[in-house]
């Protein structure tokens, strides 16, 4: 697949071995490191009925001057063939009117409710020697480009685009949210399980973690603050894809809290933009 | 003796609710509200009213020589009459990730009414002295005895609350952990909004509907589930020894232990039986001045049997001196006043284990 | 409060207790129906930081020729007095990888998620005698009308705009949503209770439903086919939110199981378009 | 007599296990399954390892005139060995809404693993010839007396699966209304999936993890719940009698019952005590051609006990006429054969009830 012009100056194309010693040292850890398969590697049993036609995911990265400046994956239907998993942030209202006692408590629900999703995933720039100006140029380019990948292949793509945001981290890469939550469900170590099986190891994860709803109160205070932060590394990112039009719509990860941004695609690539006929649930037709 | 409480108790269980020394009191603490627990008593123990799971019995413990009030328990006949009786259940979930070769035992906590309409036994309390005598095993196990006579007035299960762990400052792991989340008050505060233990159903309102994880609670807390303030050991050893469950509920407040089991099970209710009675030829009960006629536990080798007149109105039980097999129980006067016994009327009897028993009885 | 001109040919103003005799056939069933009290009619002890200062909500028409069209209640913060109950629709697979099985389910969790948001609501217009495209245009010019309204008043409202639609009911009026779920729980009739308590019926009657997530798989099939579907009758109403910026959130009404359409109340006027600086659950610090 | 499963029974059980007359099987319809669960069987009665909770015990009932195989039933001495034991808890939600003056009882089934590592009886089946005799009774409390002598093998609490509705061509309300929607497929289908009942973890993966509220459920469904199968009548009902609780849990796939309670409560377990025995005169067994030694329910008034050797390896359990009060337990010479007796060994007896009680025996 050859490279595409995106902003000035830049060049959307797919990754090739060739750019992994460039590419592997912004990645964090427990991102996927190897190039994708050629063929689907979801597939499995599940009801995909759009994929087939192509590669479930691609790798891309953009390049000015000949030299790569950011990357990511850009996947058409997360969750078919090992189900990932997210928490979605409600609310209750407790009210017992007799005392004149209200409180609202926020809830999380594991669930996984983005599947069938899009996604940009993995999302890594240079930051070493780059101005944030340099980073910003870089990073919209790459989603820009992404994005317009997707419109030049709409029918291939689903009818919402995620992207999980990295969740705070304290200087050890220690998320406190995890340590306030998941770490009493799962003993091991997080970094490196995600070292050892990669972005999946959320979903293995997941079937330790609590299926009734979760009262945010019963976290510590630094997890209740964690839930839906961005981490200061990413700040650029969440400016970037803010701006692109996604928007956090009360998911976050299971491990760090970081929040899932969301968007309709077709707001997003300005293509059939019109409303749903009568049904709404989006998710029921996958 | 064991017997209903009458209005002019009121002046000793005034004092015994003031003084609170050994057990678990539910006496209010005002004049009024006492005479009218009482009087509802009363009408309980008298009423020629089908039962409504509304009543509650009062009991007091009598020194028959000195005829002074040496301890007190009751019984609420449903739980939660009229509305929800919430407790918590244990429960444990085990989650494995078998590509992790993870596997989890979570200790949950789910928010129940399953003891709504049991009935429950509520208070329990015995001058201090008296507490190493066999004074508390009539008390405890009499109160049994009478569900077990008018077991058509009662739930075939019962239930009852214990206190959990909370200092006299008001600080209790289990509330700050929980209840002060939901409800935003300190435990003093809810408890004296809420009357103490059994709380209502608009209390539960606030509480969080879905379990509760417990490996999100704070260590202390975690710790503090279904421990017994030390108040509470006496009565909670008797009713375990009775064959109640202590492990699966809890109080909503305290996280203390709810015990819980079915009358048909009980010690004292299998135990108790029709037994002939006879009047004995002299006074035979022997026992230290601060026990009146209720043994020291370390006396002597006498077993000894509760026994019970299976009234409602007029219900009364005692300590005796089990009898021999095959012979009569003996009853001095004294005993055959107390007891309102007249020849030819039935009286039951159930054995007591002995303090330090040698052999397990009840093979 | 005058009347300000939104469309060409139309002017927003305030209802009049003149208006009612037009207005009220308007109405749904189980609509408000009486002019909002001059002072705040919430507060309680909630923590309504921004409630206080002018109406909790307003009731507006816009008219053409003097004659009125369409109407709505423009509410600042709901649910602060009374919680108001919704299901949020979430999504759980259940995966058996021995038995290569999988199956995505559908989840109802009630939940009060969009406590503290704008609403609005009892949107009804006149249909008789009106061509589709002038009832089109008078919603449009109502809605466009509410959301300049909240331009105007920006610091009065809240990050968060939603509208409940019309869920799909049947001649009788009789929606199988409930049919399907809510009459299970309360027997009594929901048209005469909604008559009787107004649109508050569905925060008392909530104290009566599952309180745990309901698989949508246990509902009827006519009752899961209704989840987040419009009625006919609405369809317009539908048509002129979508193009105004509102979406479906994945949040549906108790009682005939409507979808529940929102927006960033920044994106819808325009304003302060600008990133969250670094937390993005914006329910927390309402 | 009653007595562990023999390789050489291997005939006889494969005719069981193809006839499925009355009661609930869980033998294996394949001569070499069968076989091999024999053997497991052997190892588990005469193996000196500890117990691991691995063991299944399986018993048959023969008829010591014929020497005929007329009845089998194991123990599985812990449920979901190495994994989880998933059940269907009933539980009762009371939700209120005072401003609408509405009040709800909502049932709901609760996806619990309660019983795992709890001892579950699994299959029972005699004879139909047998099912009014006191055949059944051997059957059943004898393999609760087995549980009772060899308690440290097994758990404090015991349950037993009984079959739901469903009917021949696996048309199951309760799958149809719960399982079909989570399985995607038939009951016949998934039972042969998972080998009939006790399914396993990565199935309960499959079904919804939240309560089900059984109010959603069709009428069908709703009323099916806790339905006992016919065949399993003869086999629940003794149970119940022992005193296990019928109404808590259910079978995961087909809704059915499952018994539960504490093998201290059982009422064999109960009664179950040393008995003095000695060499009888003659054979005192009486009963028609069909039962063998095993007497007709109507056929008189004696009194019958449920004799036992106690033992693990070489355990067996007989009727026999219950002693009269002080007297020992006589034995024939059959009957000493059997029990595997010796003078001076200890031998147990627990009184059964009268088929037609007069009077409650167990006051």
């Amino acid at each position: 697949m050859e490279g595409s012009p995106v902003s000035p100056g830049f060049t959307l194309r797919a990754v090739t071995a060739a750019d992994l010693p460039t590419l592997l040292p912004w990645l964090r850890p427990g991102a996927a490191r190897t190039l994708p398969l050629a063929e689907p590697t979801t597939a499995a049993t599940a009801t995909t009925a759009t994929a087939g036609d192509g590669s479930a995911e691609h790798w891309l990265l953009v390049e000015t001057q000949g030299a790569p400046r950011a990357c990511l994956r850009l996947r058409r239907a997360i969750g078919l063939a090992l189900p990932r998993p997210w928490y979605h942030v409600g609310c209750v209202v407790h009210a017992a009117p007799a005392l004149q006692l209200q409180h609202r408590q926020h809830t999380l629900l594991l669930g996984h409710d983005h599947t069938g999703a899009s996604e940009l995933a993995d999302i890594a720039w240079q930051r070493t020697g780059r101005s944030l100006a340099e980073q910003a140029a870089a990073l919209q380019a790459l989603v820009q480009g992404a994005i317009a990948r997707i419109a030049a292949q709409r029918h291939q793509y689903a009818a919402t685009l995620i992207v999980e945001l990295p969740g705070r981290r304290d200087a050890q890469g220690h998320a406190p949210f995890w340590h306030g939550l998941g770490r009493h469900f799962y003993a091991g170590d997080p970094e490196a399980a995600a070292e050892r099986f990669g972005p999946d190891w959320r979903c293995h994860v997941a079937a330790l973690l609590p299926r009734q709803p979760v009262y945010a109160a019963f976290l510590s205070d630094a997890a209740q603050a964690a839930i839906a932060q961005v981490d200061d590394g990413s700040r650029l990112l969440l400016d970037t894809l803010w701006h692109a039009g996604l928007r956090y719509g009360h998911h976050i990860t299971v491990d760090d809290g970081g929040p899932v941004f969301e968007a309709e695609v077709d707001a997003l690539v300005g293509g059939a933009a019109a409303p749903p006929t009568m049904g709404v649930e989006g998710r029921k037709s996958l | 003796m064991l017997r209903a409480a009458r209005p002019d108790d009121l002046d000793a269980l005034m004092a015994l609710a003031q003084a609170r020394a050994i057990g678990i009191s539910s006496l209010p603490a005002e004049r009024a509200a006492l005479a009218e627990q009482i009087a509802q008593s009363q009408a309980a123990f008298t009423s020629d009213d089908d039962a409504s799971g509304e009543e509650r019995y009062l009991f007091v413990l009598q020194d028959r020589r000195s005829g002074r009030l040496v301890g007190t328990a009751g019984i609420a006949a449903a739980a939660g009459f009229n509305d929800r009786f919430y407790s918590y259940r244990n429960e444990f979930i085990v989650q494995a990730a078998p590509a992790l070769g993870a596997r989890n035992r979570i200790h949950t906590l789910h928010l129940c009414h399953d003891l709504t309409g049991v009935t429950l036994l509520t208070g329990f309390h015995i001058d201090a002295a008296l507490a190493d005598t066999l004074a508390p095993q009539l008390l405890s196990r009499g109160r049994l005895a009478f569900i077990g006579a008018q077991a058509e007035r009662f739930s075939d299960r019962i239930a009852a609350e214990n206190p959990g762990l909370a200092d006299d400052s008001g600080r209790c792991p289990f509330w700050d952990a929980v209840g002060q989340r939901f409800f935003g008050m300190a435990y003093p505060e809810a408890e004296r909004l809420t009357g103490g233990f059994s709380p209502k159903g608009w209390i539960a309102e606030l509480m969080p509907q879905g379990p509760i994880y417990v490996p999100l609670l704070p260590e202390e807390a975690q710790w503090s589930l279904g421990q017994l303030h030390p108040v509470g050991d006496l009565p909670f050893s008797m009713l375990l020894d009775e064959g109640l469950d202590g492990d699966t509920y809890l109080n909503l407040f305290d996280g203390g232990p709810t015990a819980e089991g079915r009358v048909a099970t009980l010690k004292t209710v299998r135990r108790r039986r029709t037994t002939p009675a006879a009047p004995g030829p002299e006074i035979l009960h022997i026992g230290p001045p601060t026990g009146g006629d209720v043994p020291q536990a370390d006396e002597d080798d006498t077993a000894w049997c509760l026994v019970d007149n299976g009234r409602r109105d007029g219900f009364a039980a005692l300590l005796l001196p089990a009898p021999e097999p095959g012979m009569p129980l003996l009853l001095s006067d004294d005993d055959i006043a107390a007891l309102g016994w007249q020849d030819g009327q039935p009286l039951w009897a159930a054995l007591l284990d002995p303090l330090h028993p040698p052999v397990e009885v009840d093979a």
